[in-house]
C-alpha cells in the first residue's frame, strides 16, 4: 500500500502545486482561476470534447511510447518528430495509390508507415552505429530534413494535388480507411485507439517478459555490463532505434486512417515533442505513459474552453510545463521523505534490538 | 583552550572517534564505534566486508555525517560538514574506488579544491614534480590521468593529500590493486613519511600486510569496534577470527585434477590498439585443459584485461583463433560464447558485472538470458531466474536482506559472491575469472576459493587473472607471466615465490628457477618495442 | 580605424549592375476608375451574433487577421452589431484538426450566426462542422468547402493585386532587377509570387526576378523569422535587385529592414503597411502594398447575411470589386505610374490580362 | 629491495602524439575550410560561396546559435544536461524586448541574461536539489518558457503594441566597420583573383556592420575558454562534470559549481535570444522567433565536441549553410556539394596513406554518389535547399572520425553521500 502511495501521490501533489501555480497567475492578470478551472472541468462534457481527449491521448500514448523505447536504453530520439511526418507523408502517399480490398489496404497503409518511420529512424542509427554520430545532433537534423522531404513529396509536380489554397495528396479511398466508434454529437472515437492500447501491452510484455527486453533495459542501466552479458549494443542501438521509428510511424495513423484520409498542410505537428515530455512523465511505464498522455489530452482539449471565459489559453501551456517540472520533484521528494522514514525505522530497530548486536 | 588543561602534560591522540553510528535505510553501518589512533602511529582497520570501515573512514573524512557519536583532532572536538572541514584539520584520504577525472591532467586532479596553496600553474606543478619523489611517481603533471595505470593512480591519490598537507592520511585498501613490488613501495612511502610525523589509518584484507605495516589494529565486525590487537604479535589466523570468528583459509590446492582433455586453445592471438599503432596482445598462445587453473601473473596494463575481454569476445581480435572444445569460437560473440560454456567473473564488478539498481534476480538473467533456467525461448522465466537467486545467495552465502533488493545495496564483497555464484551456474566448461577476490574479505575470498576448487575438480577449466599472487600461485596449476601484450614466463606454483613472481611481472628478469621464460625469449619483445 | 555605420545605405549592394526597364506600352488608363464604392444603404445588423474564429496569430497579427478584424470593427460602427454579441477566438500553433472543431462548434452552439473561418486551415473542420449546425451561416477566408451549402466561401484574387505589384516593382526598379521573398512556400503564397512574376514580366519583358521562399511548406515558422527573411532579401540585394515584394507575414519587417540598409525598395502585402505601427521604423522603404481586403469581404458578408441576401457576394473578391488592390501611401507612386497602374488594372478586369496563380 | 621501474610497462599508458596544441588545430582547420572553399568557389564558379555578404550573413545568423551553443557548453561542462535552452533562449527574448522598449539596446541586453538566468536558475533547482532528471527538466522549460512569455505578453505588449504575439519595436545598437581596411578588402574581393579575393571577402564581412552584441559573443568565447580552462574556478567547475564524487571528497562545492554553470548557461542563451531580437531585421519580440535555434545550439556543441572552438566550427557551419541557401537558394547549394566531394577526396587520399582500404572505398563510393549528383542536377529541389545547414551538418559529422568526448558525469544526477 506505502508502494503505491508513493506511486501515486507525487502527480497528485504535481496537480495541486501546478494548479496554485496557475492560479496565481490567474490572479494577477485579474481572472478568476475558479471559473477558468471549472470551464475546464465543463468543457469535457461538451460537444466532442471527451471524445477528442480520448482520440488525443492515444495519439499521445503512440508517440510516447516511440520515445521511450530509446530513453529504456538511454538514446535519445528526438527525432520522432520527423519520423512521423515522413511515415504519414509516406503512408498517405502510398495509401491514395493503390487499390485494395478493406482491411488488407488498411493493413498495408499501416505497415508502410511502420517501416517509412523505421527507415527515417535507421539513418541516424546507422550514423552511430558505423561512425559514432551522437543521436541527439543526428536526430534534430533530421527533423528539418523530414519537413523537407514531406514538402516535397506533396508538391503539385510530385504527389501532390491543389485544394483550393491547401495542397495534399490524394484522398485515400474507403477501403483503406479505419472505421470509429461514432458517439453521434458525441463525435467519433478513432479505431486505431485500439492499437494504441495493443500497443501499451505489447510494451509492457516487451519489457518485462521478452529477453530483448531484457537487454534493451540491461543496455539503458549499464552498457558495459550488457556487453560482458553478451548484449550486442551495437545491434541494440540499432533494432530498438528502427522500432522506435516503427512506431513513431504509427502516430499520425489515427488521425489518418479514421478522419483526415490525406496529408496535407494540415498535419499536427509537434506530437513527437510532447511525446518526449509524456514519456518521461509516465517514467517510461506504460501505465504512466497513458495517464500522463491522457493528462496531456485533457489540456490540450479542455483548454479551448478558457477562451470563452477569457483567459488566455497560455495557461494550459504553462501547467503542462509545471506539471512535468514539479511530478518530478515530488516524486524525488517523497522518495526522501520515505528514505529518511526507512532511517528512522532501522534506527528505532537497533534500539530494541541493540543489545544484540 | 580550557578543556586541555588535563591533556597538555600527553600529546593527545591525532584523531579520537567516540560512540560514531550511521544508519543507512535497511543497515546500520556502524554503530557506537569508538576508535583512537596516536600520533605518528600505522593504525589499521580490519573487518569483513560491509563491516562499515569506509563508511567510518567516510564519517571522519566529512563525507557524511554521522548520526551520533563525536570526532576528536588533536585533542579538539571538531565537526565536520564537507571533507574541506576534514582536509582544513589536516586530515586527508586515499579511496578505495579512485576519486580521480580521468579527462583531467595529474596536475589538475592534484591542484583541484586545493588551488589556493600554488596556484594552478607552473608553481603547482613544480610542487607537484617536489612532491613526486616521495611517492615515486614519475609522470609528467600534464599527462591526462585516464592515460594512467591503476599503481600510478595510487600514487597521484597520495600526492593528492601531500599537496594539502595532510597529517592524518586514510588508506583505504591502498594495496587491493597492487603487486607486490608495488606494496613494498607503497610501505617504504609510508614508513618513509611516518619518520616525519605523518599518521595513517590503513585498511586492508590482505592481513599479512596489515601485520607489516601497522603499529595497532582495531577490528571492526558488523560495524562496532570489536576490540584491538597488536600486530606485533597477532597472527593472521588470529586477527580473521576476531574479524569473522571462522578459521583462516589458504588457498593451497596441492593435489592434481588436470587431465589431458584441451578446453580452451588460443592461438596467435592479436590486438592492436584502436588507433592501429601498437600491439596490445602480440601473438598470445594459451591452452587450458579441464580440470586445470592457469594462472595469468602480471602487472596491470600489460594486456591481462585485453586477453580476457577478447576471449570472451568483446573486443574484436586481429588475428589468431580461440577454440573451445573443438568448437571455433572466433567469428562468435560473447552471447555465444557464453552459450558454448564460457563463465566470466569480470575484474570490474560494477561495470562489467552487475546492473546496479536492479534487483539481484534479474541479475541472475545478466548473461544467461538465452538460457534455462532464466529464460525460455525469446521469454524470460522470472521464476526460475528467482529461485535459482535464492540458491546462489543460500549456496554463497550472499548476506543480503532478500533478492529483491538491488545489487547496489550489497557491499562489495557480497556482490562478488553474486557474480560467482553466478558464473558457477549453467555448467560452464571454462571459467574466466578476473580477480575474483578483490576487495573481498577473508571469508568470502575462502568461500569463492572452494568453489572455484570444487568446480575444478569436477572438470572445469579455470582461467584465473589475480594481482594477488598469493591467490594466484595458491590456486593455479600452471602459471604465465605477461608482459607487454606477450606470454613471457612459465611459474611452477609449487615452488615459485611471489617475489620471484614479480620481478618476472615487472620484466626484470627471472631471479628463481622455477620461472621459466617462454619460447620467445622477452629481451626480444624490448628490442622490438624499441623498434617501435 | 573602426566607424559606426551612418544609418543605412553605407554599403549598397555593389554586384549587378544594370539600367532601368524598358518598358512594354503600358495599356492607357480608362477615363473613369469605376470603383464599385460600397452602395450607401444602410443595413441594420444589430440582432446578429458575430463569431470569428481565426488563424494562428488572431487579432493584432499586422496581417490577415487583424484585417478581419478590421471588418468585423466595421461592422460594429455602421452596422449596429452589438460588441458583446461578438466573439473572437483564435487557433494555436501545432493544433489538430479536433480543436479546430471544437472551436467552431463552440461558437456555434452558443448561437453565434454567423461564424466566420478566417484562414484555409478550417476548410476540413467546416466540412465536418457545418453539416451539423445547418441554420448556422458561415464565412470561410481564403477556401471553399464543396458540398456544404451554409457556408459561403470568401476567396481573394491574390494573385491580380500582385500582378500590379509586379507592375510597381518593375516601374521603380533602377535596375531593372526585382525580388519576391515569401515566407512559407504554400499554394496561398506561390499565387502572390506568380502574379507578381507575370506582372513586372508584362510591363518589363527583360526584367530579372529573384524568388525566394524563407521555408518549404509544412514549416511555418517561414512566416516569423524576421531574421531570415532580412537574409533572403540582403541576397536578393546583393544580386542586383533593388525593389522586393515581400509576402512573408511577421518576416516581412526583415525584407523592409534589409531594404533599408542596403537604400533598397520594397513593396508591402494584405494592408497598407505604410501606416502599420510595427515597420514604422522602415516605412519610407515601403513603395506600396499589395491590398488583400479580408476586412472588406468580412464586413461585407456581415451585411449579406443581416439582408439574407448571401447570392449577391462576389465569387471572388479580386480587383473587379476592389477585393484586391493597391495602396499609394508615401506618395512614391507618381500620377503616372497610378495610370499605367489602373491601365493594366483596368485589362485585367476586362479580362484582357488573365493572371496565372500558380508560378 | 625496491625495483626500480625506469620504464613503465603500462600498455595504454604509452605516450600519446599530442603535441600540436588545440588552437593550432583550430587555424589549420580554419585554413583548411577556406581553401576547401575557395577551391569549390573557383571550380563551379560561384563567388558567391566566399563574398563578404555570405560572411556577414553567416555571422548574423551563427550569433544566436553560437551563444546557445556557450550555454550549453557552460552547463555540460559542469555535468547538467541542458536541453532547456531553448526555453531560456525564449525568456531572453522576452526579457530583451521588454527592456528594449523601454531603456535601449544595453538594457535588453541585461535584461535577456537575467531572463536567460531565470530559466537557468529553474533548470539548477530542479537538476541539481531536487535530482530531476535533466531532460526532463530541461523539456519542462522549454514549455514553461514558451508558457510564461505568451501569457506575458498578453499582459503587458497587447495593451501597447496591440497584438498578443509581439512587442513594441526595440532600439537597435549602432553598427561599426573597420572602414579603411574594409574598402581595401572589397577592392581585393571585387578583383576576383583566386584565392585572395576568397580570403579578403571573407574577411570583409568579418569587419564590416558588427555590432557591439557580435563583439560581445565573440569576446565571450575565449573569455569562456579563459574562465573554464585556466581559473581555479573553471577547474573545480570542470571536474564536477567530470567526477562530482572526486570533486566533492576534495571540498569542491558541487552544487555551487553546478548552480553557476546553470544559471551562466541560462544567461548565455538568453543573451542569444537578445540576439535575435536585436537583429536589425527583428526589433521586437516576436512569439515563436527562436525556431528551434536552442536545439540547434545544443547540436553545435556537441559538434564542437563539448569545446569552444569546435563549438565556434559548428556554429559557424550552421550559420554559412543556412546563409549561403537563404541568400543565393539551390545552385549555390549545388556548390556545396562539390565542396563535399572535394573534402571526400581529401579523406580518399588520407585512408590511403593510411592503409584503412574499407574507409577509403566507402568514401570514394558516396563521393561518386554526390558528384553523380552534382553534374545531374542544376539545382536542388528548394524543399531541401531550406535544410542545406542540416545535411552539411550531417555529412561532416558522417565524414570526420568521431573522437567526441563528452564530460564524464554529464547527465547524470548527483547527491552527495
Ligand atoms: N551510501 C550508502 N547507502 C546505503 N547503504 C550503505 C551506503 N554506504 C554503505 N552502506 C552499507 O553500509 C554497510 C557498510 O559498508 P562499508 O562500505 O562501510 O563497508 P566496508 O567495511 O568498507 O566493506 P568493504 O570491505 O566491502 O569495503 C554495508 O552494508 C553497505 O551496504
Ligand atoms: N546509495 C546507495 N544505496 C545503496 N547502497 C549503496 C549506495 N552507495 C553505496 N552503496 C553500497 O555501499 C557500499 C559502500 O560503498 P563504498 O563506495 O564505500 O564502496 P566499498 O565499500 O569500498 O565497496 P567495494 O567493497 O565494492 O569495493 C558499496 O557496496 C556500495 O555498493
Ligand atoms: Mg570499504
Ligand atoms: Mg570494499
Amino acid at each position: 500500500m506505502g508502494h503505491l502511495r508513493g506511486k501515486l501521490l507525487p502527480p497528485a501533489l504535481a496537480i495541486v502545486f501546478s494548479m496554485l501555480l496557475c492560479g496565481v497567475a490567474l490572479v494577477i492578470s485579474g481572472a478568476n482561476p475558479l471559473s477558468a478551472f471549472g470551464a475546464m472541468v465543463t468543457q469535457v462534457g461538451k460537444g466532442s470534447t471527451l471524445v477528442d481527449i480520448v482520440n488525443s491521448t492515444g495519439i499521445y500514448y503512440i508517440a510516447a511510447l516511440a520515445v521511450a523505447i530509446g530513453f529504456q536504453m538511454n538514446l535519445f530520439n528526438i527525432g520522432v518528430e520527423g519520423q512521423y511526418r515522413v511515415a504519414a507523408v509516406i503512408a498517405a502517399v502510398v495509401g491514395g495509390s493503390i487499390a485494395l480490398p478493406p482491411g488488407i489496404h488498411t493493413l498495408v497503409i499501416i505497415v508502410v508507415a511502420a517501416l517509412a518511420g523505421a527507415a527515417w529512424a535507421a539513418i541516424p542509427a546507422i550514423l552511430k552505429v558505423t561512425r559514432g554520430v551522437n543521436e541527439v545532433i543526428s536526430t534534430i537534423m533530421m527533423n528539418g530534413l523530414a519537413i523537407g522531404l514531406s514538402a516535397y513529396l506533396i508538391r503539385r509536380d510530385v504527389f501532390g494535388e491543389l485544394r483550393g489554397n491547401n495542397i495534399r495528396t490524394a484522398e485515400i479511398p474507403e477501403s483503406g480507411w479505419m472505421p470509429g466508434i461514432s458517439f453521434g454529437g458525441g463525435g467519433t472515437m478513432f479505431g486505431f485507439i485500439f492499437v494504441a492500447i495493443a500497443l501499451g501491452v505489447g510494451y509492457w510484455v516487451m519489457m518485462n517478459k521478452t529477453r530483448f527486453g531484457f537487454e534493451l533495459r540491461a543496455s539503458g542501466e549499464s552498457s558495459t555490463a550488457a556487453s560482458a552479458g553478451g548484449v550486442n549494443a551495437k545491434k541494440m542501438v540499432l533494432v530498438s532505434m528502427l522500432l522506435s521509428g516503427a512506431i513513431a510511424g504509427l502516430i499520425s495513423l489515427p488521425e489518418l486512417l479514421g478522419r483526415d484520409h490525406t496529408f496535407s498542410l494540415n498535419f499536427t505537428a509537434g506530437i513527437g515533442f510532447s511525446g518526449i515530455a509524456i514519456a518521461l512523465l509516465g517514467r517510461n511505464h506504460p501505465g504512466g505513459i497513458a495517464f500522463g498522455a491522457l493528462l496531456w489530452a485533457f489540456l490540450d482539449k479542455s483548454g479551448l474552453a478558457l477562451d470563452n471565459v477569457g483567459v488566455p489559453r497560455e495557461i494550459v501551456t504553462i501547467m503542462q510545463g509545471s506539471i512535468v517540472l514539479s511530478v518530478v520533484v515530488a516524486y524525488e521528494v517523497v522518495r526522501r521523505f520515505e528514505l529518511a522514514a526507512e532511517q528512522r525505522r532501522v534506527g528505532r530497530e537497533l534500539g530494541t534490538v541493540g543489545g544484540a548486536a | 583552550m580550557s578543556s586541555s588543561t588535563s591533556a597538555r602534560t600527553d600529546d593527545p591522540p591525532a584523531v579520537v572517534l567516540t560512540g560514531i553510528t550511521k544508519r543507512f535505510p535497511g543497515v546500520v553501518a556502524n554503530s557506537d564505534v569508538h576508535l583512537t589512533v596516536r600520533r605518528g602511529e600505522v593504525h589499521a582497520l580490519c573487518g569483513e566486508n560491509g563491516a562499515g570501515k569506509s563508511t567510518l573512514m567516510k564519517i571522519l573524512y566529512g563525507m557524511q555525517p554521522p548520526d551520533e557519536g563525536t570526532i576528536e583532532v588533536n585533542g579538539e572536538q571538531v565537526r565536520f560538514r564537507t571533507p574541506s572541514d576534514a582536509i582544513k584539520a589536516g586530515i586527508g584520504m586515499v579511496h578505495q574506488h579512485f576519486m580521480l577525472a580521468d579527462n583531467l591532467t595529474v596536475q589538475e586532479n592534484v591542484v583541484l579544491g586545493a588551488e589556493a596553496l600554488h596556484g594552478i600553474g607552473q608553481k603547482a606543478r613544480k610542487r607537484i614534480i617536489e612532491l613526486s619523489g616521495k611517492t615515486g611517481l614519475n609522470v609528467d603533471p600534464g599527462v591526462l590521468v585516464e592515460q594512467l595505470g591503476v599503481a600510478d593512480r595510487q600514487r597521484v591519490e597520495i600526492l593528492k593529500v601531500l599537496y594539502r598537507g595532510a597529517k592524518v592520511i586514510i588508506l583505504d585498501e591502498p594495496t587491493a590493486v597492487l603487486v607486490p613490488q608495488e606494496v613494498n613501495e607503497l610501505f617504504d612511502t609510508v614508513r618513509g613519511m611516518q619518520e616525519q610525523g605523518y599518521t595513517f589509518l590503513f585498511i586492508s584484507h590482505k592481513l599479512d600486510e596489515v601485520r607489516a605495516i601497522a603499529d595497532s589494529v582495531t577490528v571492526i565486525r558488523r560495524g562496532t569496534t570489536v576490540g584491538s590487537a597488536d600486530p606485533k604479535t597477532v597472527s593472521s589466523r588470529q586477527l580473521a577470527e576476531m574479524m569473522v570468528g571462522s578459521e583462516l583459509p589458504s588457498p593451497e590446492t596441492r593435489e592434481s585434477t588436470v587431465t589431458d582433455k584441451v578446453v580452451l586453445d588460443v592461438r596467435g592471438l592479436k590486438l592492436m590498439t584502436p588507433d592501429g599503432s601498437r600491439p596490445i596482445l602480440d601473438d598470445v598462445d594459451l591452452v587450458v585443459r579441464s580440470g586445470e587453473v592457469v594462472g595469468i601473473a602480471g602487472v596491470e596494463g600489460n594486456g591481462q584485461t585485453e586477453l580476457v575481454e577478447t576471449v570472451m569476445g568483446m573486443r574484436k581480435a586481429g588475428s589468431g583463433t580461440i577454440t573451445l572444445l573443438d568448437a571455433d569460437l572466433t567469428k562468435l560473440g560473447t552471447l555465444a560464447r557464453r552459450e558454448a560454456g564460457i563463465g566470466y567473473v569480470p575484474e570490474d564488478r560494477h561495470r562489467h558485472g552487475l546492473l546496479l539498481t536492479q534487483p539481484l534476480w534479474y541479475n541472475r538473467i545478466l548473461g544467461y538470458q538465452t538460457r534455462k533456467p532464466t529464460s525460455k525461448g525469446i521469454w524470460l522465466d522470472t521464476d526460475g531466474a528467482k529461485k535459482d537467486t535464492e540458491r546462489i545467495v543460500a549456496d554463497f552465502d550472499v548476506r543480503t536482506p532478500g533478492i529483491d533488493v538491488p545489487a547496489a545495496a550489497l557491499s562489495g564483497g557480497n556482490q562478488q559472491k553474486l557474480v560467482v555464484g553466478r558464473e558457477l551456474s549453467g555448467d560452464p566448461k571454462l571459467l574466466i575469472a578476473s580477480h575474483p577476490t578483490r576487495g573481498v574479505d577473508v571469508g568470502a575470498q575462502a568461500l569463492i576459493w572452494d568453489e572455484i576448487k570444487r568446480a575444478r575438480a569436477a572438470g572445469l577449466a579455470v582461467l584465473l587473472i589475480s594481482a594477488d599472487l598469493d591467490e594466484l600461485i595458491g590456486l593455479s596449476d600452471t602459471i604465465k607471466v605477461m608482459l607487454r601484450g606477450r606470454l613471457v614466463a612459465d611459474a611452477d606454483p609449487n615452488t615459485v615465490t611471489p617475489e620471484d613472481l614479480g620481478s618476472a611481472m615487472t620484466g626484470a628478469g627471472a631471479t628463481s628457477a622455477s620461472v621459466q621464460e617462454t619460447g620467445t625469449a622477452h629481451g626480444t619483445a624490448v628490442v622490438e618495442e624499441g623498434a617501435n | 580605424a573602426c566607424a559606426k555605420d551612418s544609418g543605412g545605405g553605407s554599403n549598397n549592394g555593389s554586384a549587378g549592375t544594370g539600367a532601368a526597364c524598358e518598358f512594354a506600352e503600358a495599356p492607357s488608363a480608362p477615363a473613369t476608375s469605376n470603383t464599385s464604392a460600397a452602395n450607401g444603404d444602410k443595413v441594420d445588423a444589430s440582432a446578429l451574433k458575430i463569431g470569428l474564429a481565426y488563424d494562428i496569430g488572431g487579432r493584432g497579427d499586422a496581417s490577415f487577421n487583424d484585417s478581419a478584424a478590421a471588418g468585423l470593427d466595421k461592422a460594429i460602427a455602421d452596422m449596429g452589431v452589438k460588441k458583446e454579441n461578438t466573439r473572437e477566438l483564435s487557433a494555436a500553433p501545432n493544433e489538430d484538426e479536433s480543436a479546430k472543431q471544437t472551436r467552431l462548434r463552440q461558437l456555434a452552439s452558443e448561437g453565434f450566426n454567423p461564424i466566420i473561418g478566417v484562414g484555409f486551415a478550417y476548410a476540413e473542420s467546416l466540412k465536418v462542422v457545418a453539416p451539423e449546425f445547418p441554420n448556422v451561416k458561415f464565412g470561410l477566408v481564403d477556401s471553399a468547402v464543396e458540398g456544404a451549402t451554409n457556408v459561403t466561401p470568401l476567396l481573394f484574387a491574390e494573385q491580380e493585386g500582385s500582378f500590379l505589384a509586379g507592375v510597381i516593382a518593375a516601374y521603380q526598379s533602377k535596375k531593372c532587377h526585382v525580388g519576391f521573398v515569401g515566407g512559407v512556400e504554400i499554394p496561398l503564397i506561390q499565387k502572390f509570387e506568380a502574379g507578381y512574376v507575370q506582372g513586372a514580366t508584362t510591363a518589363a519583358p527583360k526584367v530579372k526576378v529573384e524568388k525566394k521562399y524563407i521555408t518549404p511548406a509544412g514549416d511555418f515558422t517561414g512566416f516569423q523569422d524576421a531574421p531570415k527573411g532580412q537574409e533572403a532579401a540582403k541576397g536578393q540585394i546583393d544580386k542586383g535587385a533593388d525593389v522586393i515584394y515581400q509576402a512573408a507575414g511577421a518576416s516581412g519587417k526583415g525584407i523592409f529592414s534589409a531594404a533599408k540598409q542596403a537604400n533598397a525598395l520594397a513593396i508591402g502585402v494584405d494592408s497598407d503597411q505604410y501606416n502599420q505601427a510595427t515597420v514604422a521604423d522602415t516605412k519610407d522603404v515601403i513603395v506600396s502594398s499589395m491590398l488583400k481586403r479580408v476586412d472588406v469581404a468580412v464586413y461585407n458578408f456581415v451585411k449579406a447575411v443581416a439582408k439574407n441576401d448571401l447570392a449577391s457576394l462576389p465569387k471572388v473578391f479580386d480587383l473587379k470589386v476592389n477585393g484586391v488592390g493597391y495602396s499609394t501611401s508615401g506618395g512614391k507612386i507618381d500620377a503616372k505610374l497610378q495610370g499605367i497602374l489602373e491601365g493594366y488594372k483596368a485589362q485585367i478586369i476586362e479580362g484582357k490580362i488573365q493572371v496565372k496563380d500558380k508560378p | 629491495m625496491i625495483t626500480t621501474m625506469e620504464e613503465k610497462p603500462h600498455v595504454p599508458a604509452a605516450p600519446r602524439k599530442r603535441k600540436i596544441p588545440g588552437w593550432a588545430v583550430g587555424v589549420l582547420g580554419v585554413a583548411g575550410a577556406i581553401v576547401l572553399l575557395s577551391t569549390t568557389s573557383y571550380m563551379t564558379g560561384f563567388p558567391q560561396l566566399t563574398s563578404s555578404g555570405t560572411t556577414q550573413t553567416a555571422v548574423r545568423l551563427a550569433l544566436p546559435i553560437l551563444l546557445a551553443g556557450l550555454g550549453g557548453l557552460w552547463a555540460e561542462r559542469a555535468g547538467v544536461v541542458n536541453i532547456g535552452l531553448e526555453g531560456m533562449m525564449i525568456m531572453g527574448t522576452w526579457g530583451a524586448a521588454w527592456a528594449g522598449y523601454q531603456w535601449g539596446p544595453w538594457a535588453a541586453v541585461v535584461a535577456a541574461v537575467v531572463f536567460g538566468a531565470l530559466g537557468g536558475l529553474l533548470h539548477a533547482i530542479a537538476t541539481v536539489t531536487f535530482g530531476v532528471n535533466h531532460i526532463v527538466s530541461g523539456v519542462a522549460i522549454n514549455l514553461l518558457g514558451a508558457g510564461l512569455t505568451k501569457y506575458l505578453s498578453t499582459l503587458i505588449f497587447l495593451p501597447l503594441s496591440n497584438n498578443p504575439r509581439q512587442s513594441p519595436p526595440v532600439t537597435p545598437f549602432d553598427t561599426y566597420s573597420a572602414a579603411g581596411f574594409a574598402d581595401w578588402l572589397g577592392e581585393l574581393e571585387a578583383g576576383q583573383r583566386v584565392f585572395i579575393s576568397d580570403v579578403a571577402g571573407i574577411l570583409r564581412g568579418l569587419v564590416t556592420g558588427v555590432s557591439p552584441l557580435t563583439m560581445l559573443a565573440i569576446l565571450l568565447l575565449p573569455l569562456s575558454y579563459y574562465l573554464l580552462w585556466r581559473t581555479r574556478f573553471g577547474l573545480r567547475l570542470r571536474s564536477v562534470g567530470e567526477n562530482p564524487h572526486a570533486a566533492d571528497s576534495l571540498g569542491v562545492k558541487v552544487y555551487f559549481h553546478k548552480y553557476v554553470a546553470v544559471i551562466v548557461s541560462g544567461g548565455l542563451a538568453g543573451l542569444g535570444g537578445a540576439a535575435l531580437v536585436l537583429n536589425p531585421g527583428q526589433l521586437s519580440y516576436l512569439e515563436g522567433q527562436t525556431g528551434g535555434r536552442g536545439y540547434i545550439g545544443l547540436a553545435a556543441m556537441i559538434f564542437g565536441n563539448w569545446r569552444p572552438g569546435g563549438l565556434l566550427g559548428g556554429a559557424a557551419l550552421f550559420g554559412y549553410a543556412d546563409g549561403l541557401q537563404l541568400r543565393s537558394g539551390g545552385e549555390t547549394v549545388l556548390g556545396l556539394v562539390y565542396g563535399v566531394v572535394i573534402l571526400l577526396g581529401v579523406i580518399v587520399v588520407w585512408q590511403l596513406v593510411r592503409r584503412k582500404w574499407f574507409s577509403a572505398a566507402a568514401a570514394i563510393v558516396v563521393a561518386v554518389l554526390l558528384y553523380l549528383l552534382y553534374v545531374s542536377l542544376d539545382e536542388i529541389p528548394s524543399e531541401f535547399v531550406s535544410y542545406a545547414p542540416h545535411m552539411v551538418t550531417l555529412a561532416v559529422l558522417a565524414v570526420a572520425s568521431q573522437r567526441l568526448r563528452m564530460p564524464a558525469a554529464d547527465g547524470l544526477v548527483y547527491r552527495r553521500g
